[in-house]
């Protein structure tokens, strides 16, 4: 018996669904439990979620169409890259959307649509929120690519089914030096992508520092619901993209379904050990000035840089 | 007579008649005629050229009558009529939009009668098959150009001064481009492009070095790479919105058209710094292009910028293919090379729709300054939707087309690694750190151009009272997004087409970059896929599944329209919002070093306090560092030299017969 | 971050154990049902002294942890399902009261915190007094106390989200 | 040890090497500054003493001791107590911004790469592989001397040139004899030593370590 190629893609997504909300109680739990207090549930943010569900819907005055279509963008590009990322199984769910480039600008999608939907309403903090993702999201753009490109030299392929095959084939690979500064500079794209500390922090409450929240300051009720939901899944793929690209062991490379549910409790459990390290990290940081940010991409794109580099001439 | 032969020759006959009734017609008839002509025109162009792409054989004619001495040579082969389509599928809507367009810009008898003989010179000259026949049509399409772009100039003095940087710029490119054809065909020992391609390879390098380096100049500046740029930003804000378009969307690839076929089909491609100096160029224009659109409030400044970016990239994609194929990659180097081509197709459909947008927004409102606009979602409903579609697709945003040529792009400069060569492994991790620079810089632009000039709350009376443009002008606007939405999707179509253009570069024959295999693109020789077809089908998929689900779950679908969130503000104007410069102020201040701008701040207090401030003045600009750096110096040293001239020549025939006696004596003594 | 690592290690947990939940069903207002165990909270100062709101940063601390309880401070009332409005509403913030009450989706609840949101306190008949919470907008659960201790807040708070 | 394994373990090694020397531009916190310099030095005795075993030689190893010693512990506890005495703790304004740094480095470092493929090309072996490592890392210790401010991190710069020799020296002969490495690690400690003598005295006079404070003396 073997599990059909949609039907994975289907899991991956309700995998990854599922899990969002769950891993952002871990993050807020694990950070509870540093500060000394006892935290919310996990599964608080699914409450958080349930009620906005079931919330008054609030459109601003001046705003026009795309403030509604920009959370559905935002969650539909996410379920999408969930469902080709070989998170579960490396048997290519979707080929065609496989392929870290694609996944990459799948991404940037999301962004601009809150983006946009941040200056439609004409509100001043919306305008300075979106402006600030922009200007992060560009800047880290180069490491992304660059990332992408160190990553698929020793695969010969920027398929993501193929680099982590290729990973599993050669597991010493994990510990080259490319690998590690690749590693590196992707770990600075995924706290600057996500909105996490030190770049942005999720928890503030002052307009003036805010990069992500300031754009969604207009939300209520369902259309809040789906931003939250796809920010949350956003974090989930980004560190199971980590997962997979640097520390495949555990994904599924037949289609039996003893070892898709094995891979599925792999993916669950490295996501959740990388959020929690995520959440302690962020304990021990404080959010940088605004634009002491470029200097962190600067590093990171040198890094991904020096991978490339690496990749070439330590062959 | 074939397909081929009966569409140019339509085309050229519809061309004339247009100019024709363009000047004969009156008024009420001029814009109608024109526009149906010169759209019929256009369209025989497209079947020719087609023809020759589904044939796969150059279409060749020699009309020896035409010009005196040295004829005309028409040679339409798979790669010019690749460009002959992309011209054409832009000037369709453009000519319809100008029927539109003439109540609102420029309608005189002279205007009417230019346009059609622009468009017909962009699609001929990639048909041009010898040096004079090229020169010619390219002398035809730079005057016809320098007349449009002066159209409006007794509306705006600035016109004037934007007609001159282009009418100087654009023949000192000629200049550049005739010295290097003359010495090539002078070399070669004959003028038709058989001739040259025949014997181009067998020249000695230095002369094809030459060649190359000043047909990178001539074409180049024609191209707008940096420094050859500085006309572009003058000269398309200021010419009629259509005309912008045209020379956006098509007139500045045939740029990239004359270095292709110069470069990598008459001189059969070079050593391995041909590549280099390309792909150095292409970067150079393309981060200098990016960062400059990122920070111009003007929208149509902010256009043009973006046209020396995109010919950045196209110009990446070209350097590539050259360094790959003078490493021996030909795989490489056809998709690398497809890249660019396609990038071509790609920018003509955004950059067309995107200009002719911003010409719907400029007769709706009179300005375009982003600082002034907004608001226009809601008044001007189809000018913004389909000038979003052209702003996510040059940001290279899925499922649209500008994301397939950058992925192209990507994947050809990733899949040189690894290489024996040091030069590609500097310079590959090099062109992507640039792409990808670009490429976010790109989507900051255009969501600043989208998010604040059409999004928001409108910034003044004007943007208030605005209203969408007539029919004729959105048909043209939407015909062009249902472009940008075609070929996002389905590029496959494209991969025969593109395969017969490369494969008339003589380095990059017999390869093949990709193939379509369903509904996805598939690299050839290389490990590589990508279908934009399932991206859509599966964001459409996603988004049907999400709404689905909010139904399930009962969530309320009515919305409250509410005051936007203030802070409990008692007052919120639309001048509390963020403008176009305070949107781009991050990034500006990240490339302060690059962009210097200038920045002036006067406060002034009361006299009675100095803790009283009066008022502020804050004044900001960013002027390009190319043109005050270079040509400014330039021509202040140009200037004092003809003063220096003006003493000489005085008017005094004494003087005059002085100077011819010096001369005779110095021929004397130098000849003795 | 040695320095840091060693304190959170010797400092360990510091939240009070939570006593046991005092829930009566009629002192809960029907829309706080709606929110089935999660409490978004925007707070308005409306013109208090800031004896409430160190109260408040209290309850939301290590010590008493507010948020174990599914209740969270957020930064817009677009996000919130109740107000925490502490001090007598003053000319100032009566509007920007209003304007708050309306940016927040429904269901909604306004919770009036210390004596001065409930009748104005030792500022009644201030100048620059408009008058209590309720006279601005429809009051739904009262905490009193000048200013009520962090237990109290807590208790309020728990019996809307039912943790 | 086995031959991936050494290669594996050379090649990080000599990657921290680099990685420290752009975490030095990075920072601007001179402890971190210094940390980072102890960091590399021991990345470099690491070099040779990974060297040493594969070749299952002493003296190498002898040499990596020595290094260690010096580099990672003594030269940095010296700095550090320069910095400890008071003063400023930051590179505040370098003359050349961070990212612009960072981007600057990156480009030597593809020079160097570009710059010694020939010399690799001649014995290319895993140890020759990580000379450009090497000259990079001099690069950019060269490019800290002409961009930073303080005398701190013009030490730091000279450290880092030193590093990147005795990276080069390490891998391009296969160990350098016991002696010649003694002698100039005793040099730099030397070297050092006077350095930091010349700031305290600087700081005395000057009141601080900004080496501009230096150009007033002309006048």
């Amino acid at each position: 018996m073997t599990v059909g190629d949609d039907a994975v893609a289907a899991l991956q997504v309700l995998v990854v669904t599922g899990s969002a909300p769950l891993l952002v109680g871990v993050t807020r739990k694990v950070r509870a439990l540093l500060e000394g207090r006892a935290g919310a549930s996990v599964a608080q943010p699914w409450r958080d979620l349930r009620k906005l569900f079931g919330k008054e819907r609030i459109v601003p005055e001046h705003a026009s169409w795309v403030f509604g279509v920009a959370p559905l963008v935002v969650v539909s590009t996410v379920s999408l890259v969930a469902a080709a990322v070989p998170f579960v199984s490396t048997r290519a769910p979707l080929a065609g959307v496989g392929d870290l480039f694609t996944v990459a600008y799948l991404l940037l999608v999301g962004t601009v649509a809150l983006a946009l939907a941040g200056l439609d309403p004409g509100t001043a903090f919306g305008g300075m929120g979106a402006s600030r993702e922009m200007t992060i999201a560009a800047l880290a753009e180069p490491t992304v690519l660059l990332a992408v490109f160190a990553l698929s030299v020793p695969a010969r392929s920027s398929s993501l089914a193929r680099i982590v095959a290729a990973t599993l084939a050669a597991p010493h690979r994990a510990v080259s030096v490319e690998s590690l500064l690749a590693f590196a500079a992707f770990a600075v794209v995924v706290v600057a992508e996500a909105g996490r500390l030190p770049v942005d922090n999720p928890a503030t409450h002052l307009e003036l520092t805010m990069v992500h929240e300031a754009m969604v300051l207009e939300y209520a009720g369902p259309d809040l619901a789906l931003v939250e939901l796809g920010a949350a899944m956003r974090l989930v793929v980004l560190l199971g993209l980590m997962a997979s690209l640097f520390a495949p062991w555990g994904i599924a490379t037949t289609a039996r379904p003893a070892q898709v549910a094995l891979a599925t409790l792999a993916f669950v459990a490295k996501v959740g050990v990388l959020g929690a390290a995520l959440a302690g990290f962020e304990v021990f940081v404080a959010k940088l000035r605004l634009f002491r940010v470029p200097e962190l991409l600067a590093a990171s794109f040198v890094l991904a840089l020096l991978a490339v580099t690496v990749s070439f001439f330590l062959a | 007579m074939t397909t081929a032969g009966a569409g140019l020759l339509a085309a050229c006959v519809l061309g004339l008649a247009a100019a024709v009734a363009g000047v004969g017609l009156p008024r009420r008839a001029r814009a109608w005629a024109v526009g149906v002509a010169t759209a019929l025109m256009a369209l025989g162009a497209l079947v020719a050229a087609l023809a020759v792409i589904i044939g796969d054989r150059a279409f060749t004619a020699r009309l020896p009558s035409v010009l005196p001495l040295s004829g005309v040579t028409i040679a339409l082969d798979p790669l010019g009529a690749l460009f002959v389509v992309v011209a054409a599928v832009v000037a369709v809507p453009v000519a319809v939009y100008g029927v539109g367009y003439a109540l609102h810009g420029p309608d005189g008898r002279a205007f009417h009668a230019v346009v059609p003989l622009f468009v017909l010179s962009l699609l001929l000259v990639p048909a041009a098959g010898s040096v004079t026949t090229l020169l010619v049509l390219w002398e035809l399409m730079a005057v016809a150009s320098t007349l449009l772009v002066l159209a409006d100039h007794r509306r705006s003095p600035a016109a004037r001064d934007a007609g001159q940087w282009y009418a100087v710029m654009t023949h000192l490119g000629l200049v550049a481009i005739l010295i290097g054809l003359v010495v090539f065909a002078g070399h070669a020992g004959g003028e038709s492009f058989a001739v040259l391609r025949a014997r181009g390879p067998h020249l000695s390098s230095s002369v094809r070095s030459a060649v190359f380096l000043l047909a990178l100049v001539g074409f180049g500046s024609k191209a707008g790479v940096v420094p050859l740029h500085v006309w572009l930003p003058k000269a398309h804000p200021e010419a009629p919105s259509h005309i912008s378009a045209l020379m956006s969307g098509v007139m500045v690839n045939l740029g990239v058209y004359g270095i292709v076929r110069v470069g990598w089909d008459l001189l059969g491609g070079g050593p391995r710094w041909w590549g280099v100096v390309v792909l150095a160029v292409g970067a150079v224009s393309a981060l200098f292009g990016v960062l400059h659109a990122l920070v111009s409030s003007d929208l149509k400044r902010l256009l043009a910028y973006s046209t020396t970016e995109n010919v950045g990239l196209m110009l990446i994609g070209v350097g590539a293919a050259g360094l790959f194929a003078a490493d021996g990659h030909r795989t490489l180097a056809a998709i690398a090379m497809a890249a660019a081509l396609l990038h071509v197709l790609n920018h003509a459909l955004f950059k067309a729709l995107l200009f002719l947008g911003a010409g719907s927004v400029l007769t709706a409102t009179g300005t375009r300054d982003l600082d002034r606009l907004g608001g226009l979602a809601r008044s001007m409903p189809v000018t913004t939707a389909t000038f979003a579609v052209g702003a996510l697709a040059i940001a290279a945003l899925p499922p649209l087309n500008g994301f397939v040529s950058e992925w192209l792009l990507l994947q050809s400069l990733v899949h040189s690694l690894p290489s024996t060569s040091a030069t590609v492994a500097v310079a590959m991790p090099v062109a992507v750190a640039v792409v990808a620079l670009t490429g976010g810089l790109a989507a900051a632009t255009f969501v600043k151009a989208l998010g604040t000039g059409f999004l928001a709350r409108a910034r003044s009376e004007e943007a208030e009272a605005a209203h969408d443009p007539t029919v004729a002008m959105q048909v043209a606007m939407v015909a062009l997004a249902g472009g940008c939405v075609a070929a996002g999707v389905a590029p496959t179509v494209a991969a025969v087409p593109l395969e017969r253009a490369t494969a008339v570069l003589g380095p990059l024959s017999t390869a093949v970059a990709f193939r379509g295999s369903g509904s996805s693109l598939r690299l050839n020789g290389i490990s590589g896929s990508m279908s934009p077809a399932a991206i859509a089908v599966g964001l459409v998929i996603a988004a049907c599944v999400v709404l689905g689900m909010l139904r399930a779950v009962g969530s309320p679908r009515a919305r409250r329209r509410a005051e936007a969130w203030g802070c409990g503000r008692t007052v919120q104007t639309a001048r509390m919002e963020y403008t176009a410069t305070s949107f781009a102020e991050p990034l500006q201040r990240v490339f302060d070093d690059v962009l210097r701008p200038d920045l002036d701040l006067d406060v002034s207090h009361a006299s009675e306090s100095r803790y009283h401030i009066d008022a502020v003045r804050y004044r900001h600009g960013i002027r390009d560092a190319v043109d005050t750096g270079i040509y400014q110096p330039l021509l202040r040293a140009v200037g004092g030299w003809g003063r220096w001239a003006r003493r000489v020549q005085n008017g005094s025939i004494h003087r005059y017969l002085a100077y011819a006696l010096v001369a005779v004596l110095t021929v004397l003594v130098v000849a003795r | 971050m040695r320095r840091l690592a060693r304190k959170i290690a010797r400092t360990g947990r510091v939240t009070e154990p939570a006593p046991p939940l005092a829930y009566d069903d009629e002192g809960c207002p029907p829309a706080a049902r709606a929110l089935r165990g999660s409490l978004q909270v925007r707070h308005v100062d409306a013109g208090s002294c800031n004896g409430c709101e160190l109260e408040v940063a209290s309850a939301f601390g290590p010590v008493y942890d507010a948020e174990r309880f599914g209740v969270r401070l957020v930064a817009s009332p677009r996000h919130a399902d109740a107000l925490l409005v502490t001090g007598p509403v003053t000319r100032n913030m009566a509007v920007p009261l209003v304007k708050t009450w309306g940016a927040t989706p429904a269901p909604k609840l306004v919770v009036a915190l210390g004596d001065c949101a409930l009748d104005c306190g030792v500022f009644r008949g201030g100048y620059g007094v408009a008058g209590a919470v309720a006279d601005v907008v429809p009051v739904d659960v009262s905490v009193p106390g000048c200013p009520p201790a962090p237990e109290a807040i807590i208790v309020a708070l728990r019996r809307l989200t039912g943790q | 040890m086995s031959g991936s394994l050494y290669v594996q373990l050379l090649d990080l090694t000599a990657g921290l090497v680099l990685v420290c020397a752009f975490v030095v531009l990075w920072r601007r916190d001179l402890a971190a500054i210094i940390r980072a310099l102890a960091v590399q030095g021991a990345a470099v005795a690491g070099v040779a003493a990974v060297s040493g075993a594969h070749h299952r030689d002493a003296e190498p190893l002898v040499v990596a001791a020595v290094v260690f010693g010096l580099k990672a512990v003594a030269v940095p506890a010296v700095l550090r107590r320069t910095v400890g005495r008071g003063g400023d703790t930051r590179e505040v304004t370098p003359l050349v911004n961070i990212p612009a740094s960072l981007v600057a480095a990156a480009a030597l470092t593809l020079v160097s790469y570009a710059a010694t493929t020939p010399v690799v090309a001649v014995a290319p072996s895993p140890e020759t592989r990580t000379i450009p490592i090497g000259v990079a890392v001099v690069l950019i210790g060269l490019f800290t001397l002409a961009t930073r401010r303080k005398a701190i991190t013009q030490i730091v710069g000279f450290l880092l040139v030193d590093n990147g020799i005795a990276l080069i020296a390490f891998v391009a002969t296969a160990g350098v004899p016991l002696v010649v490495e003694l002698g100039a690690s005793l040099d730099l400690l030397l070297a050092v030593l006077i350095l930091q003598v010349l700031t305290v005295r600087m700081r005395t006079k000057t009141g601080g370590l900004d080496l501009d404070a230096l150009q007033e003396l002309r006048d």
